[in-house]
Parts: C-alpha cells; structure tokens; sequence
C-alpha cells in the first residue's frame, strides 16, 4: 500500500504533489529535467478556445519573497492544446488537470466539454480567478453566484470531475467556496493570486506593462494557508492548496489545514527539481510527525 | 543537456566599476557547447531575492570544468552574487537557450561583434571561436563611460578591436553606431548582444547581411514553461511568439520585432 | 521653505513619515531611542473606550519577509490615553493620529468626540479594519455603506480632521474608499494587515493562539501599493500609505502611487531607527530623483 | 541606555550539540549592568529571516567591551547566527529588559539558581555577581540528554553544581524537581529561567521564599511598544498586565500568571 497515495474525484494520486497551473506549461520543459511520471498529477498551462498570445512584456517582477506575474494567459488555444500538447503527454502515467479560461460562459464550456474527453485529462480546473485579464478570469471568482452557475454550466459539459480554482482577492472567500459546492463542483483548487503592483523606483512607471500583476511565492503563504483552513471547514469536497510553498514544511501545513493536496507553483522556477524533491522528502517527514499516510494527515489542525 | 548545480567559485575579481569576472567549475560546464548561452543564478539559499538572475556564458574551459561569466553588480541579487568569495558554492541551472552559430561564416571571411555594456561578454567566447575556424573578427563594444570599459586587451588579441564610450572618455567618444558608419562593410556576418535600440539600429544599418542579435527579457523559469519572457515576431517566421529564454536569446536578424 | 514638508487636513507634517498604529505603542519606547519632534507624526496604538487586554499569547509570528500579530487592540483605555498618554507626548512637537477602535458605531464616536479634543491630536484614524477582533474592527470595514454610515456618524462629533483605516481584505478596495469620501472622510490611510495564519509544522496547532492574525512587513507591500495606486486614481482625499514600507524606495514608491506621506509599521522592530533614517535619507533621494519637494513626487506614477 | 550597535564576533564556538557560545565585542557591552538581561538580534541583513531574535546575555566583560551569549541553533534565525565568523558584524539591540536582582540577598548567604535547557546562560553571569557579593550559589541546572550539557565546569568552579538529565545520561535523572527535594532549603532567594512548568514547580515547592523568574514570550519589538510578549498578573500586583520584554523578563515570583 502506497502511503502517499491520495484518491480525489477523478485523480487517483500517486502522491499528492503536482505543479500549478502556469508555473510549469504543458511539461515539455520540466520533462528534460526529470520524469513526469514521478508527479502526483499535472496541472497544466490555462486552455482557451482561441490562441492568446497574452500581455506585453515585463510580465514578470520580483517582490519581498515572491513574484509578479502578468502573463495573460497566453496559450496556443484549444485545438492546439489538444492536437499537440496533450498527446505528447500521455507518454507519462500521469493524469492532467486541465485548467480552463476564457471571457464569457461559453468559453468555458466548450473548452471543458472538448477537453474533458481527452484521454489523459482526469479533470478540469476551472480558472475563474486570474487576476491578469481585462474580462473573464477573476470577474467569475469574486461573485458567488456567477461562480455557482459557471460551475454549473461547466459541470453540464465535463466528461471529467470539475475542480474550481479561488481567488484570494474577495472579502468573503467561504462564500465562493460554499457557491461552487452548490454548483456541483467536485473539489476546489486554490488561492491563485493576490492583484498587486510594483513600480521603478528610478522612473515611477510600473515594472509590469500591464501594470498590476498577481504576486505569489513564499511571500503569500499565510494568506493561502488561512483561505485553506477557513473553506476546508465550511465544505464537504476537497481541496487541493497551494499558495508559496517550496518547502516540506509548507507541504505538511496545507495538508493540516486541510487541503487533500497540494500545488506548487512559483518554487519551480527557484528549484526546478522542487516536485520531486518535495515528493522523495515526504515520507520521512510523515515517520518524523509520526503518521503512516497523508490521508491520516489531511486536516489533522481541525481536530486538535 | 540541462543541468543544476552547486558550482564552485575558482575566483571572482573587479574588472571595472561594478563590473565582475566570477568563474565557476562544476560538471555543468561539460554541457556548454555553444556561444551566447546563458545561465539562470540562484543568489542566495533563503527566500530573498527569490528569483534566479540570468546572466551570460562569457568564457568556456571544458577541459577544466569551468565557466566564466561578467556582470554587473547592480541590483540586490547581482550584488549578493558579488560577495560570493572563492571556495563558496553557487547554484547554478545552465546552459540554457540557444547562442550564436557559427556554421554560415567561413574561414577567411570576416565576422562583425558589436556589443554594447554588459551585453559585450557572449562575444568574447564567439570571438574565440570564430577565430580558431580562421575566422576573422572585427569587434566594436560600446560602454557608458571610461570606468566601466573592460576586455578590451582580451578582444584586441583576438582581432581588430574599438572601443566606443557614450561620455568619449575613452577610445572614440558617442555611439557604436558612429563607428560603424567609418567601417567598410565587408564582413559576411554580424552578430550583436546589447540595448534593444542598439539591436535595432544594427537592422537598419544592414538589412542584407545575415546577423545574430542577442536579446534580453525579465524572465521567470528561464527554461521556457512560464510565457514570461515572450518576444513578438514578424512575417520573416510563422511562430506567433518566441521564447528569449528556450528559443533565444540568440535569434536570425528581422525576426524578432526590435 | 521645507521641502519635506506636507499639508493635509488637520496635519502640517515637517515630512511625510510617521510610525504606524501599533508598532509604535504611545511613543514612550521610541523616546529612548531618538527625539520624536524628529517625526513627521505618530499614530498611536488603537484606543477603545475600556481599558483592553487583548489577545492570548502567542501574539505574533514570523513568516516569509513578513510576520503576523493578534494583538487585540491591547489598550489602556480612552480615559488612561487622555490622562497619561498624550499629555505626555505634548512635550515633543509633533502632532498626533490617534487611532480609533470599538465594538460599535458608539464606540467610535465616544472615542472620537472625548479624544479629538486633546490638545496634540491633529487627527483620527478610523480602525475599521483590524482582524483580530471578534466584533467591530473588520466588519465595519469590509462594507462600503457601514463604513460610509461610521465615518459620517464620527465626522458629526469629531473636532479634528478624520481619517479612516481601510482593510486590504476585500473584494473592491475602491468602493470602501469611495464610500468613506462621500461620508465625509478627510483622508484615507491605508492598507492594514491581509488575514493570515501560520501553522506549527512539527504539532499542526496554529503558532498564534488567536488561529488567524494580520499579516504585514515588506511581504505585503505589492498588494498594498496597488491598492494605494488604485484608490488615488477614485477619490480626492489625501492617502497615507503604508504596508511593508522598510526602505526608502519603498518611500518613495507609495508617493509616486499617489500617498500624500507614508506610515511604517512591522519596520519599526526590524530596525529601531528606521523612521528618523528614512528621514534623513529623503532628501538626498530627492535629488537623485531630480524632484524639488516631496509633493511634486506624490502621484507622479498617475502623470506618466 | 539602549542602543543599536554592529558588534563584531569576537569568538563563536560550539560548546554542545546544537549549542553555540558567541562572543561579541562593541560599545553596547558598556551599557550592560545586569545579569538576566538580554538582546535583539538581527540575523540577517535581507528582509528574510525579518524579525529580531531575542537572546540573553551570558556573561559581561566590561573591561573588553565584550558580552557572550549561549544559544541553541534551531530555526532558520539562530542557526543564520551560527554560520557568522570571527571578524563578522551582528546587529544588536540591547540591553533591552530587567534583569535578576541581587540587592536583597547578603555576603555570607546562599542562593540557589536553578536553570533548564536554554533558560541556563543568563544564571551564569548572576552566578559570577553572587559569589563576588560572597553569596553562595547553588547550582541545579536540567538538561534533556548528555550530549546539550554545556557550562558544568565553569558553573562548578562558582559553586555546588548539579546537572539533571531528563533520560539520565548525565548526572541526576529526571527533572531539576527530583533534586530540588533531596536539598535542604537554607537559601535565602533563588533564581531561575527556563520552561514556564519548571518554574510554576518552583513557585509551588517555596511559597515562602524571595524568588526571581525569568519568561519567555514571542516578541516584536523587544522594547515595549508593540504589545506581542505581555503576561497575566496576579493579585500580587496592580498592574493588569505585564510586559515580558520591558517590564521583565525578570519577574518577582508569584506576580506572573505561569
Ligand atoms: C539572457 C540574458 C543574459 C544576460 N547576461 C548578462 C550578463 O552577461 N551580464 C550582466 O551583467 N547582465 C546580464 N543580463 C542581465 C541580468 O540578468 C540582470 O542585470 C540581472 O538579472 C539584474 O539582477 P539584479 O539582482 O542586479 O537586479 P534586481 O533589480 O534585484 O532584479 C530584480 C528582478 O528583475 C530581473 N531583471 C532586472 N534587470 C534585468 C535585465 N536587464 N534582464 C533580465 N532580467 C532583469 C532580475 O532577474 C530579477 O528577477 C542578462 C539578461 C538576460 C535575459
Ligand atoms: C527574553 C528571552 C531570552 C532568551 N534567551 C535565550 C538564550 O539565551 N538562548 C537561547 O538559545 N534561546 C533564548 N531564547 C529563545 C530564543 O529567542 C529562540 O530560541 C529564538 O528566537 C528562536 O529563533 P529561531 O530562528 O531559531 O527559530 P524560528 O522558528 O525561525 O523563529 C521564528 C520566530 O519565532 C520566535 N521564537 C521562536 N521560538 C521562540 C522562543 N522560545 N522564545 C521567543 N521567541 C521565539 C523567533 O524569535 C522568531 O521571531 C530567549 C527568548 C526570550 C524571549
Ligand atoms: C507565471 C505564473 C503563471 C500562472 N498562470 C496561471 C494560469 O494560467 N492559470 C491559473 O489558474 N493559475 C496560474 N498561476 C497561479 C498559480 O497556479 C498559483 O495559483 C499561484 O502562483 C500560487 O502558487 P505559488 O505561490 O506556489 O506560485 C500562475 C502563476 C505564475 C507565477
Ligand atoms: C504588532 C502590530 C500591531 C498593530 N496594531 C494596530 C492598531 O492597533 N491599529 C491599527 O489601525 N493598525 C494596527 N496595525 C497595522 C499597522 O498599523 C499597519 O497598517 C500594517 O502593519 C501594515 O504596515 P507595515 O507592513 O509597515 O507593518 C498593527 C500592526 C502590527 C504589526
Ligand atoms: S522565462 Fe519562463 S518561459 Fe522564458
Ligand atoms: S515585544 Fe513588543 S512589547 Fe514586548
């Protein structure tokens, strides 16, 4: 029995690391590092029914313990996604996650329909948070009924379980989570990032052409950690967490605050080899706390 | 092939204000085949700065295990980088992208390297190596001011060399493009590494010949995965975009839109 | 003519810097340390109309170029402050922000009406947004028309100019910014702390015994300029920033974001001396900057 | 008075497992009056590790403008201060708090200093004051294991010392209790720092004796102002509260809440 094993809706988890939305494409270039197989799961670049090519450049800034990033979702779109990226990486036995953007409704639900068929695609994240878009992205995740009926417009079309991935920046983030409960999802993914800015101090522009970004990394671990803890006693389905870590310790904070896995985003670009090293590393970690499984693990903060 | 790791510092010295020659040996050094790749520098083991720092390959010792690099010591992380003292360790994720090829220009012919600032230290290993194919190359490096110039003996051995200053404090005083107007054009071959104008400039200057611009963007992984350091291209490809750090940071002339 | 010097309603500051609610106490500590005169202002430790004991220990904790407290709103009481406090302060010439507090709107406006009246309080600062109480604080904080209905409520008794404290933790800071102007506000200051928590790797328990606490220090600064930078942009009333400032570029980037001067908080115990350097260091930046006066900075990023 | 100085380590060593011995040299050593007093330290000069560290100070040597401290390196923070070397600077604030006093106690009479773990260091420099007052101190001084016992010698040459270990690998088995009981209490103050139970014990064992506890709390500021270390008072004072770091953290017995 694998002790690292987590089984969530659709995912049946080797172990319950994978790299975040964003932070690590569709694999190809992390595939030359180490073997993919080795992740718990795959949570790959935003789909859109069309091509973006995203925000102009910088896009990126560095903060206190952490990042801006403004990218704007560039990625080669829907058809692309499907004809090209996903296939290449069913030479891996690992199931992706698909996250899943766009302006309107209908975007997403005819990118969650076609995608959710594709064979390696064991569900669908959906990004109603991304603080980098004009329209769509984050203008779904900050009211709690348009997010309920995204979920549920999705939750009509999916072939695969629906994960919906929150946003940080709402006054209420319980009542985002409870709504896309309501909606049918399967499991909520988050915090995505928090809507921040930075300016060259010699010149007073912003360093980000878009002018604001979403900062993550260690520097917004407290903030991830704490959304986590509040959902995860306010609804029955899982949560996978993510939000600055880079460290075991970050690991096993989410998982005690009651996330069932956990993502990991910005540190891959610290140490790319950080999903494998944080998977070898945890085993020990569990004999040190003393628990068998992460499944003992998962929430243990709640029943002190 | 790819590789990560704590390098070791052989040494690391001043060369002008600011200015640092750090040369590293590890095994990584083994995979550097090309001019013009670069490094991605992780400067410091805590969370802060968080983000690596690129930075250019500007020399290659294979048989030794070692490479060399030249920055300047600027900002907080290339600062932190400058206090690294010979025997520390540095972590190193490198070689990455895709430099200068030399395959197009012949022995006999002659290659122009204009530089500009701390885009001067790839074309010292280009340099090298178009002179070991009997290459000859001719170099124009333009600096901000006299203190800051640096290399100029090593690129004199290697060929015909002028130093341009913006302030004229040293060598021939305002930009690398006055000089090059006083040049004949009989070079087969261009290839420049600077201030995005300066790339563009070059363009202007030579829409016949064939040339090799290196650009510069913040980056984020450095490997490709994160669409931070995306450039817009022009007709002369069918790729909507282009990666400075996995396709680049070396790219053909007219490519890229400068 | 000072070119340090800035005018805002009720407060004619030698320079733009002053300590932040809380980090400061009533000044007594910082005394032994430098000359407060020094100082462009003080915004003292919150008061509440009763004497407060606050929180259970631990109060603070350290976290990724951050830390977080749950302090509670400790406070000796309005009629302790008026005897012993700010009579006490009157020796140094500076004027004081004292920061308000209560369970309830009548809370604040007792405070406000006996407080304002001492002799050396310039202005108010309304705390609608502390985290770490139970009632009050925060949830007058987090909606436009409570907020709205609290800041006209203290205006109608204050004898000072008022200034209200808004939270980072909502969806639409604009909103709450806009809504204490047409209240009647005669400033804002922002940000306070962003809800977050840390977690005790090794027992799972939360290292602050309140669970949650407010999260500041340079990890917060990106979502707090962006704030600033984005509420300058909607109201016509002055903005003191803070969140994260330690150096003085980070000075400098709040003023070109649009804050008429600055507060330093989580800096104050990092380094002891940090606002009198900052102080000194202005003007030397200044010049760097090629800007004449403080005010000719603030707000240039809105003018490029 | 209480300054902010870059002290240069003079000496840093590992006297235990874990357990290091720093000594610093600079003008802030002047300002040291008492013993059971402490610092702030700022282990780094990046934003990360952020907050100050507090640690007590050991012994004081006036003369040469040096103070020691003992501590064990555990988180991030002290083990950053672990990695400083001799000619290195370290931030310090200080000397920030009250220390123990020892106006009370006579030439002729005995004290008895009972210390835990990492409560230990500051009873050694109260420990020095006592015997050249002509107090004699006992020593009752708890250990987890053998391999963390530090300063048995050196608290020996000052008086009656005994070592408790709580797995009995070294000296006495158990807890500094179990010994405490086998001793006579001819003392006329005692004197201890270290976990909050062993000194609630203390309080419990002699109710009728002079005593002086040392606490621990988180800490933010380490002066005063910012409310993060304070404690619940007794009926023994008026005072509804107290804070660790100024009005402490030497505390008369029975007057904190442990
Ligand atoms: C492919 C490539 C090769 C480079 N080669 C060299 C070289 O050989 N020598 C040299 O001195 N410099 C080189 N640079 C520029 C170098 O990366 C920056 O000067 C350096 O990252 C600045 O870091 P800092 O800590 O000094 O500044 P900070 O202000 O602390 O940097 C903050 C963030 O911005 C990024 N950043 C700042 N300036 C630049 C820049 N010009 N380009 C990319 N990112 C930047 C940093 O990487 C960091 O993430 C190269 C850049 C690229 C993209
Ligand atoms: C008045 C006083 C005197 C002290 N004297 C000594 C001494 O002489 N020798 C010694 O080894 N230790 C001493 N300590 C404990 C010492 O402060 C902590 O061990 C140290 O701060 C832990 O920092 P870290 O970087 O190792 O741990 P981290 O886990 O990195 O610390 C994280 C944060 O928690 C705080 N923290 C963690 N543990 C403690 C603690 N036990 N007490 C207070 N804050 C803590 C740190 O200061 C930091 O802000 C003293 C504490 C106080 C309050
Ligand atoms: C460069 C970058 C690109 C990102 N792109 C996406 C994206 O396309 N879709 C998405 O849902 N989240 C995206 N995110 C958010 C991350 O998936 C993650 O939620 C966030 O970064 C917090 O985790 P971290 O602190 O570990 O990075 C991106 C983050 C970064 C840094
Ligand atoms: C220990 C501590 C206590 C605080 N107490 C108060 C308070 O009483 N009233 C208030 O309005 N803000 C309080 N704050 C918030 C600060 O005034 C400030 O808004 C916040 O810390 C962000 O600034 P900084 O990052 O510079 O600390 C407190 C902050 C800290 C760290
Ligand atoms: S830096 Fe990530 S794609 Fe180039
Ligand atoms: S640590 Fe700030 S009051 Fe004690």
């Amino acid at each position: 029995m694998n002790r690292l094993a987590v089984e969530l809706p659709g995912l049946s988890l080797k172990n319950p690391i994978m790299p975040a939305s964003g932070c690590f494409g569709f694999g190809k270039e992390y595939a030359q590092l180490y073997d993919l197989s080795k992740l718990g799961a795959i949570m790959i670049k935003a789909t859109t029914p069309e091509t973006r090519l995203g925000n102009p450049t910088p896009r990126v800034a560095e903060t206190p313990a952490g990042m801006l990033n403004a990218i704007g979702l560039q990625n080669p779109g829907l058809t692309k996604v499907m004809e090209n990226e996903l296939p290449w990486l069913e030479q891996y036995d690992v199931p992706i996650i698909a996250n899943v953007a766009g302006y309107i409704t209908e975007d997403y639900v005819a990118v969650a329909e076609a995608i959710s068929k594709a064979p390696n695609v064991h569900a669908l994240e959906l990004n109603i948070s991304c603080p980098n878009v004009k329209q769509g992205g984050i203008t779904f995740g900050t009211d709690p009924k348009v997010a309920e009926e995204l979920t549920r417009a999705v939750k009509a079309v999916s072939s695969v379980p629906v994960y919906v991935k929150l946003s940080p920046n709402v006054t209420n983030v319980n009542d985002i989570g409870k709504a896309v409960e309501a909606g049918g999802a399967d499991g909520i993914t988050m915090i995505n990032t928090l809507l921040g800015m930075r300016l060259d101090t010699k010149t007073g522009r912003p360093v980000i052409a878009n002018v604001t970004g979403g900062l993550s990394g260690p520097a917004i671990k407290p903030v991830a950690l704490r959304m986590v803890y509040d959902v995860a006693k306010q609804v029955s389905i899982p949560i996978i967490g993510m939000g600055g870590i880079a460290t075991i310790d970050d690991v096993i904070d989410f998982l005690s605050a009651g996330a069932s896995a956990v993502a990991v985003g910005t540190a891959n670009f610290v140490d790319p080899f950080v999903c494998p090293t944080l998977i070898d590393e945890l085993p020990n970690k569990l004999d040190e706390l003393g628990f068998n499984t992460v499944s003992e693990l998962v929430g243990r903060s709640h029943r002190l | 092939m790819i590789r990560q790791e704590q390098m070791q510092v052989v040494n690391q010295r001043q060369i002008a204000t600011n200015i640092f020659e750090l040369t590293l040996s590890g095994h990584l050094a083994h995979e550097m085949n090309q001019p013009g790749q670069f490094v991605h520098i992780r400067v410091s083991d805590q969370l802060e700065p968080l983000l690596r720092r690129p930075i250019s390959i500007s020399s290659i010792n294979k048989e030794a295990l070692e490479f060399t690099m030249i920055y300047r010591a600027d900002g907080r992380g290339t600062i932190l980088l400058s206090e690294k003292k010979q025997g520390d360790q540095v972590d190193v994720l490198g070689p990455l992208g895709n430099g200068f090829s030399i395959d197009k220009v012949q022995a006999g012919q002659k290659a122009l390297l204009v530089g500009g600032g701390i885009g001067v230290p790839p074309l010292y290993e280009l340099s090298k190596r178009l002179v070991d194919k009997g290459v000859q190359p001719i170099h124009v490096l333009g600096f901000q001011t006299k203190d800051v110039v640096f290399y100029e003996k090593q690129f004199t051995e290697l060929g015909e060399t002028f130093i341009v200053t913006a302030d004229g404090s040293f060598g021939h005083a305002g930009f690398v493009t006055n000089v090059l107007e006083t040049l004949e054009d009989d070079f087969s071959v261009y290839y420049s590494c600077g201030p995005t104008p300066m790339l563009a400039a070059l363009e202007k200057m030579y829409p016949e010949k064939e040339g090799y611009l290196s650009l510069e963007q913040r980056m984020g992984c450095g490997i490709g995965a994160c669409f931070a350091c995306v450039c817009e291209t022009t007709e002369k490809t069918d790729a909507d975009y282009v990666k400075v750090c996995s396709d680049g940071p070396v790219f053909e002339s007219g490519v890229i839109r400068v």
